[in-house]
């Protein structure tokens, strides 16, 4: 049938791109062939994805293959950022390539890697079964491992050995994770071929043995955690994040670390239903998203680098997306969104904090500032996605942080309500400390002079408009698909799930 | 009505400047001298009217209009201080308030023009004026809702009718300790010894006088008469609560006149007996009007707790 | 009885790794331990035995015992190092501790009720114990070679678990497994050859420039 | 209301447009300022309907954000705020066109223009809003706005720093508010202002929660000691038409959100009201005496904004006093004086600001101390500071006086009437107000004099220059407006029947009783002043006859007998303040630097005061410092050994599997 081939497609084309840019022998070359091959990737999902948001999930390939609203609405947003990026990256490295910093060797090991790391990523979330969507998972890990060092020096050296082990050690925990939930279909007699099948597994989660099924979420959620960036699994990631060039570090960022805890929301519905709709696994969400937001607020107030203190708001972001799918109900809406909101504000950060960090030739804050003089666009940029990552309205972010708070307080989780706007707020006074002087400051030495072309300036535009767009304006649309995908996550029947969807109640 | 209700104001606008002789002859009776006729301020005032003024050529039209405001306010304040039993020409609900606003107006009009010279003596006059009267003001006002609770009334020409010798019985000690309060607000605002000595002639140690030191002719006679009514309206409000005690309009009216002299006397004793305070005794001097007002006030309060009348 | 065999055969080469500072001895304890389990598909599925178990046993031979071995002795010979020189814990120490992690991982199995058609009760528990001493390696040494060690059993242990427990576990999958750990450990060696290229050590405790 | 929507509208182009067209050099402010002039006229005649009419009018459509709806509504309170916002807003945009040429070579204004825009949208937006994420929204809108245009000159480290400071400060007080909203929005479930309206709060405990969450929520951006560290920071850096607006208006809109507070939350108990009057009493009392003890002029105004602040804060609390014992004659004149001094504030401060812009636009310096005799060279600004200081003094015939008034008289009516709980909380107004009038006088007798009177005393004020025409009107109309007010009290008093009747819950007849008594005894008042100018033309008619013909000379100031007096020997504002700074010592922590004269012929001597915000120097700053340090102690977490990661992993694993493995 018609879906089948889309998804396989949607795997094989960036394969085929990253194995088709290879004879090419010019990095322009290269990067526009890179593009059109994810612009069609693109295409396609968005088109899949939209199919799936309107008219039901798809099971194709002998269920293998599996897409719902929760998994179509992560690949709408992981492409539409893996587009950004990858336009991105074009200019980035266009630049580098015109001033001879990069060989075309590093050039074409950039392209396939890049490549292969968006066929595994689109891997995870079509796939049904969750042994092969860990494959993924581990897959991602191990192709971007040599993005963070394209170019090889000592620290990006150590930022990927950190990387690849203790990521490694993760997702082995996942996998263990993985087979756990194997292990508790016992009782349920599954054929070989079904006993990892989500769609399976969901259809018996009341009859899956609770003890197992606790044990495989400690794991997974630790596992996956790691790749997510959660405290206190995170040390990997201000590491890699600094190192990495930047379109890398953004894609790190903006989406494989949904990927990952995309993974974990997987589970959730299987845990909550085996363990009797305790709330078990949702209260372990929330502690571990606090307490990443609570590490990273500590870790932004004094930080000097400035792609590490963004890593610092990931592990911060991430936290408050795992706290809204702790809180459920209106919280996992929230976090839905909020993993669109953050993606697109992240990207754009880290965007204009590479090129910012071309133009001074360092990433120091003391010395990289004075942004809006010196370079205009970025220098907006850059400021402008603090902002909204420190929560200002009416950025997206604002608003479904708000949603958030509200689904604390609705779920008289006062604590926790307390120390969210707690660590928001230390978030918000450190950043803003660093984002003034970085926008304002006296200009420091500048490196080389600052070009900007009409595709950089949109590249600044475009998501800045949707993220106002997003705060202001939401369109019902949207509002279904975060239903639907929300849906899935938390049993359906939810009291919110009418109040969510926008009608005032 | 209207007609006697403008008694306390001619009795104001007339006698006022005679305020000054009497204590002026009280301080000459302790000193052994003769002193000064009675009426000096009045030859004072009429000489001053009839002359030409000098100007320093650092002041502006705020020197000017200093003293022609200063005193108008006054006057409008006249018109608001009834004496006796006779209400004021103006008279409403919380007129005090109105009556404190423009004795404050007054002053910033004074300390304006004071400042107006770029003289440093007059500045320092200035400071210390905005000082003290900074501190006596509090004073003042809880005086004043301690007589309003007394009387439960919130006017002035209202306040003093019922303060008869029936509350000194029942609270003598309440209405005494606002009396002192306001005595020392009197001396206070009207630059009187222990606050300030009007006749050394240290422009150091003086505050009022200073800050007039450039003012000559009709200006420095407008200032003088207006210091004199001052006088006699604070005199006034003091008196009120003594007065009445006889049920004769006339009887009370002579006598409340008669004891705004009798301030005049008290306040030249005290200038005899008394030196002037070191400026920085004066603010404890003036906390302590306060306090002493506030007490009267918690004292008041217990009182009304044990006899609700 | 050959599987309970098994067991005790991996759990003493993780003692042995835990006890040993020579790089090439640990290397071969590694190699063993994989041919060991390598065997463990087919003796632990006997009475239901399909061409599944047999390709695995192949397929996890070949690559635990004979490939990684290979890669790992050529990143020795690169980064000319023999032995583990003061690592974090020292090796009685490090006995001691494993010895432990054994009680442990018996005592926190003792809570989950294993499925009754199970080759044998040891299974979890020893799957269990490699993974705490294979992490127990990463932690404790300092060489990346180790670290890479240590991975290799921690993933041994996982496996352990896979096939004695989850036997439904799809053929398809557990090839991607394999395939991933062979990436995995191919990467970290190429990790290792630039590493002691760059800073000519292959010390990661002196890997910490980036820090705060 | 279509009305007031267009307006925004209007706004938002005429922003959008700004920004567009605006580049170095190309100067398009005069069509900023029409565009909120026009803007402002739109909106004002609704608002005037709406006050004079006494009815509501409202606006509903979808807004597709989760618990959002587009809705506002114009009711008489609303009205009474948006007023002065507006005027004001109009007003400071005209003083903004001349007040920003000198930057049009230097940098595009169209950023400020769009920011001002924004700002005014916003302050509107808060104001009619009545849906809880529409007002947040609203909120912080206004808060970015503010922030842009407090930074406008970001070339200076000083500046950064106070947008910092304020902007931090305003969001801090913003999460208070989240929690005051999604609260109320748990019990009622709904996030609708009417809802809330209807099913006010009645569990004490719960509302007293709320009363906390809004004091400090809203306070921190109405400016209550101790939460008012932003301002003193952010009005200095602000360009000067942006001080006068935020001071004048924008921090109302924090008493606005604390008066809807109010109506969301039931009767009020005792506590609130000594509550709001300790704050007020702090906020007043201290707030003049930092005025007091300060040499920047704007820095001066900024604290007499905390102070004004503090006496509206006293009127509320006479008036809660009231709500709680049932005395509709304390809600009518302690609600009513706060209303009226939200207004009058926005008129005074609003022209002092724009007082202190021209002093700094024609001097180049904010230094008192180092100014004098201006008003020779700039009379107007002169004439209409004087206006602005008379009336912020609190004294007759000006608006300032008006307001106090009511607030005094109804502290005095409690006080002859009530009992001691609420007789000597009242007594603590009484005594604050009087202090604080008296301080006041002497703040700006100090400010007036040692910048207007005497002589320069420093090279800025030799070219000094009056200010154009645009800088002007706005000032004299401001100062028309005080007087205006002053004496058409009783009219204006009269315009607060609807508001009351809103606010208090009373019936209409009680507030319309109350509030005749209070009006004819305005009218006495304003007698009083007519008199008084009365009074003032016969005595300046009667000064020039005695005058005439008669001998009027000039000579040099009196020096006491010292012939050649030099501008040098003039006190200073320092020296003027010094007795009451030095008594007050203790609270002010003002620090004295001294080089005392020496030798038998001293050639130098010098003395330097400066006062700190004290909550600032002894409270913020160290809390922030050792946060920081505080915080930097877990940088031992991230020591770059990779090992310790795994290691971290492996605790973690651990320790879930023992614990949570049940």
């Amino acid at each position: 049938m018609r879906h089948e081939t889309m998804l396989w497609l949607l795997i094989l084309v960036p394969a085929v791109t990253g194995g088709l840019t290879l004879p090419l022998t010019s990095a322009q070359a290269l990067l526009r062939a890179l593009c059109a091959g994810v612009g069609i990737t693109v295409a396609l999902g968005w088109y899949v994805a939209g199919k799936v948001l309107l008219s039901g999930p798809v099971c194709a390939g002998a269920e293998w293959l599996y897409l719902d609203a929760l998994s179509a609405y992560n690949l709408a947003v992981m492409l539409l950022i893996y587009g950004l990026c990858s336009a991105y990256a074009a200019v980035y490295f266009g630049v580098e390539w015109q001033e001879g910093r990069l060989t075309l060797r590093q050039a074409r090991q950039f392209a396939s890697l890049w490549c292969g790391a968006l066929a595994a990523m689109t891997l995870v979330f079509i796939s049904n079964n969750l042994g092969i969507m860990w494959v993924g998972i581990e897959a991602t890990t191990l192709l971007t491992g040599f993005l963070i060092c394209v170019h090889v020096t000592r620290e990006s050296l150590e930022a990927m050995w950190k990387y690849i082990l203790i990521c490694s050690v993760g997702v082995a925990f996942a996998f263990m994770g993985t087979l756990l939930v194997g292990a508790s279909t016992h009782e349920l007699g599954l054929r070989a071929p079904e006993v990892l099948l989500w769609t399976r597994l969901h259809a018996h989660a009341a009859l899956l043995n609770p003890v197992w099924l606790k044990a495989a979420f400690i794991f997974l959620l630790v596992g996956y955690g790691t790749k997510a960036g959660l405290a206190p699994m995170h040390n990997w990631l201000p590491d890699a994040h600094s190192q990495a060039p930047a379109p890398v570090s953004a894609l790190f960022s903006g989406l494989m670390l949904n990927t990952a805890l995309y993974c974990v929301m997987r589970y959730v519905p299987l845990v909550e239903a085996g363990t009797g709709n305790t709330g078990w696994g949702l209260r372990l969400l929330v502690g571990f998203g606090l307490f990443s937001i609570l590490v990273a607020a500590a870790f932004i107030v004094f930080q000097r680098d400035l792609k590490r203190l963004l890593a610092y708001s990931s592990v911060e972001h991430l936290g408050i997306i795992t706290l809204g799918v702790g809180l459920g109900g209106l919280g996992t809406f929230a976090a839905l969104f909020h993993t669109l909101n953050h993606s697109l504000c992240k990207t754009l950060a880290f965007f204009a904090a590479g090129r910012l960090g071309q133009t001074f030739g360092t990433h120091d804050m003391h010395r990289l500032s004075g942004a809006m003089r010196v370079a205009p666009a970025w220098g907006m940029g850059l400021f402008g996605s603090l902002l909204a990552l420190i929560g200002v309205a009416p950025f997206a972010l604002f608003m479904s942080e708000l949603q958030i708070l509200k689904a604390a307080m609705d779920g008289k989780a006062i604590l926790t309500l307390v120390l969210f706007l707690f660590g928001a707020g230390v978030v918000f006074v450190g950043a803003l400390g660093h984002a003034i002087p970085l926008a304002w400051g006296k200009a420091g030495p500048v490196a080389r002079p600052d070009r900007i072309g009409i595709l950089e300036s949109l590249l600044v535009v475009v998501p800045f408009g949707l993220l106002l767009v997003l705060g202001l304006w939401m369109p019902e649309s949207l509002q279904a698909a975060l239903n639907n995908a929300a849906d899935v996550i938390r049993q359906t029947g939810n009291a919110f799930t009418a109040s969510a969807g926008g009608m005032a109640p | 009505m209207i007609s006697i209700s403008f008694i306390p104001l001619l009795l104001a606008l007339v006698l006022s400047p005679l305020l000054f002789g009497v204590i002026n002859r009280t301080k000459a009776f302790f000193a052994g001298r003769r002193g000064q006729p009675l009426l000096q301020l009045y030859f004072d005032l009429w000489k001053l009217l009839r002359k030409g003024a000098v100007y320093s050529r650092t002041t502006t039209w705020i020197f000017r209009a200093g003293p022609v405001l200063g005193l108008a306010a006054v006057l409008v304040a006249a018109a608001l201080m009834p004496l006796g039993n006779f209400p004021a020409l103006i008279a409403f609900p919380a007129d005090f308030l109105l009556f404190a606003g423009l004795l404050g107006l007054m002053r910033f009009c004074t300390v304006v023009a004071a400042l107006d010279t770029g003289s440093s003596f007059e500045g320092m006059g200035a400071s210390r004026e905005v000082f003290f009267s900074a501190l006596a003001e509090p004073a003042l006002f809880i005086a004043l809702v301690t007589l309003a609770r007394q009387a439960g009334q919130l006017s002035l020409s209202t306040i003093f009718g019922p303060l008869s010798g029936a509350h000194w019985l029942d609270s003598g000690p309440v209405l005494a300790l606002v009396i002192i309060a306001l005595m020392i607000v009197l001396l206070a605002e009207n630059a009187r010894i222990p606050v300030d000595d009007p006749n050394t002639h240290l422009e150091l140690t003086m505050i009022h006088e200073v800050m007039v030191l450039d003012h000559s002719g009709p200006d420095f006679a407008f200032i003088l008469y207006s210091a004199g009514l001052k006088l006699w309206l604070f005199a006034a409000l003091i008196v009120g609560m003594v007065v009445p005690v006889t049920n004769s309009v006339w009887l009370d009216l002579l006598l409340s006149t008669g004891g705004v002299l009798v301030v005049a006397v008290i306040v030249g004793v005290i200038e005899s007996i008394m030196a002037r305070l070191r400026l920085v005794v004066v603010p404890q001097l003036l906390v302590g009007a306060g306090v002493l007002a506030a007490m009267a006030f918690l004292l008041e309060l217990t009182l009304k707790i044990h006899n609700p009348s | 009885m050959t599987t309970n065999l098994i067991l005790v055969l991996v759990v003493l080469t993780n003692l042995k790794l835990l006890g040993s500072s020579r790089l090439g001895a640990s290397i071969r304890m590694v190699a063993l331990q994989g041919m060991v389990l390598g065997l463990l598909p087919v003796l632990a599925h006997l009475q239901n035995l399909s061409v599944h178990f047999v390709l695995l046993s192949l397929g996890t031979i070949a690559l635990k015992g004979i490939v990684f071995p290979w890669l790992l002795f050529r990143a020795v010979r690169e980064a000319e190092v023999a032995r583990e020189i003061e690592p974090y814990v020292g090796y009685v120490a490090s006995l001691v501790a494993g010895v432990l992690a054994l009680g442990v991982s018996f005592g926190m199995c003792a809570r989950l009720t294993m499925p009754e058609n199970i080759a044998s009760p040891w299974l979890a528990p020893v799957a269990l114990f490699s993974i705490f001493a294979g992490l127990f390696l990463i932690v404790a040494r300092k060489r990346a070679l180790n670290q890479v060690l240590g991975f290799l059993v921690l993933e041994n242990g996982i496996y352990t678990f896979g096939v004695g427990i989850v036997a439904e576990t799809p053929f398809l999958v557990e090839l991607g497994v394999l395939l991933d750990v062979f990436v995995a450990v191919f990467v970290m060696g190429i990790a290792v050859y630039h590493i002691n290229r760059e800073f000519d050590h292959i010390e990661t405790d002196r890997l910490d420039r980036l820090k705060g | 209301m279509i009305l007031l929507l267009s307006a925004m509208v209007v706004l938002l182009c005429g922003g959008i447009i700004m920004l567009l067209v605006n580049r170095v050099g190309k100067n398009y402010s005069w069509l900023g300022a029409f565009t909120v002039v026009v803007a402002a006229v739109m909106g004002c005649i609704p608002a005037v309907e709406v006050l004079v009419g006494g009815f509501t009018l409202e606006f509903r459509c979808a807004w597709s954000v989760p618990f959002g709806e587009f809705f506002v509504e114009l009711d008489p309170l609303s009205a009474w705020f948006l007023l002065p916002t507006l005027l004001l807003s109009a007003l400071s945009a005209i003083y903004g066109v001349e007040y920003l040429r000198s930057w049009e070579e230097k940098r595009s204004l169209g950023p400020v223009w769009f920011c001002y825009c924004l700002l005014v949208i916003g302050m509107v937006l808060v104001l009619v809003a009545r849906n809880a994420v529409l007002f947040l929204v609203a909120w912080e809108l206004m808060a970015l706005a503010s922030f842009f245009l407090v930074t406008f000159e970001h070339e200076l480290e000083s500046v950064r720093e106070a947008g910092w400071i304020y902007f931090v400060a305003t969001h801090l007080g913003t999460a208070f508010l989240l929690a005051f909203f999604l609260l109320l929005a748990r019990e009622t479930g709904s996030m609708d202002f009417n809802v809330w309206v209807n099913q006010r709060i009645h569990t004490q405990g719960l509302a007293g929660i709320l009363f906390c969450l809004a004091i400090i929520g809203f306070g921190s951006k109405a400016g209550f000691m101790p939460l008012h560290v932003w301002l003193p920071e952010a009005h200095p850096a602000a360009p000067s038409h942006v001080s006068a607006l935020m001071s004048g208006v924008m921090i109302k809109t924090g008493i606005y959100g604390l008066i809807r507070a109010f109506i969301f939350l039931g009767t009020p108990p005792l506590w609130w009201g000594w509550g709001l009057i300790a704050i007020g009493v702090t906020s007043g009392v201290l707030g003049v005496l930092f005025a007091l003890a300060q040499h920047d002029l704007k820095r001066l105004l900024a604290y007499h904004s905390v102070e004004n602040i503090g006496i509206i804060a006293l009127g509320l609390g006479v008036g809660l006093l009231g709500m709680n014992t049932g005395a509709p004659a304390l809600i009518v004149l302690g609600f009513g004086g706060a209303l009226l001094h939200v207004v009058n504030h926005a008129l005074f401060k609003g022209l002092l600001f724009l007082g202190a812009g021209a002093v700094l636009h024609g001097t180049g310096t904010r230094e008192i101390d180092d100014l004098g005799g201006l008003l020779k060279r700039m009379p107007w600004t002169a004439a209409t500071f004087l206006f602005g200081a008379v009336a912020i003094s609190g004294l007759p015939p000006l608006n300032g006086f008006v307001s106090e008034f009511l607030i005094f008289w109804g502290a005095f009516k409690g006080g002859i009437l009530t009992s001691g709980p609420v007789a000597v909380p009242l007594l603590a107004v009484i005594a604050g107000l009087a202090l604080i009038g008296g301080l006041a006088v002497a703040c700006f007798t100090k400010a007036f004099g040692i910048i207007f009177l005497g002589e320069p005393r420093s090279e800025h004020v030799a070219h000094a220059h009056e200010t154009g025409w645009a800088m002007r009107l706005p000032m004299l109309a401001l100062a028309f407006g005080c007087g205006l007010i002053g004496l058409l009290a009783p009219l204006v008093v009269r315009g607060l029947r609807s508001v009351l009747e809103e606010l208090s819950g009373i019936q209409r007849d009680v507030v319309g009783i109350n509030l005749a008594t209070t009006t004819n005894t305005l009218t006495f008042v304003v007698i009083g002043a007519l008199t008084f100018l009365l009074v003032t033309a016969a005595l300046v008619l009667l000064r020039r006859s005695l005058l005439a013909g008669r001998k009027v000379g000039t000579s040099a100031t009196w020096g006491c007998g010292y012939a050649r007096p030099t501008p040098r020997m003039q006190y200073t504002a320092s020296s003027f303040a010094q007795p009451l700074t030095d008594l007050f010592r203790p609270l002010l922590g003002t620090r004295k630097r001294i080089v005392p004269p020496n030798g038998l012929f001293p050639v130098g001597a010098a003395l330097k005061t400066e006062t700190p915000d004290l909550t600032h120097e002894e409270m913020y700053r160290p809390m922030f410092e050792r946060a920081n340090d505080w915080l930097s102690q877990v940088r031992w977490l991230q020591h770059g050994k990779v090992q310790l990661y795994v290691l971290y992993i492996a605790i973690t694993l651990v320790v879930l599997l023992v614990w949570k493995l049940r």
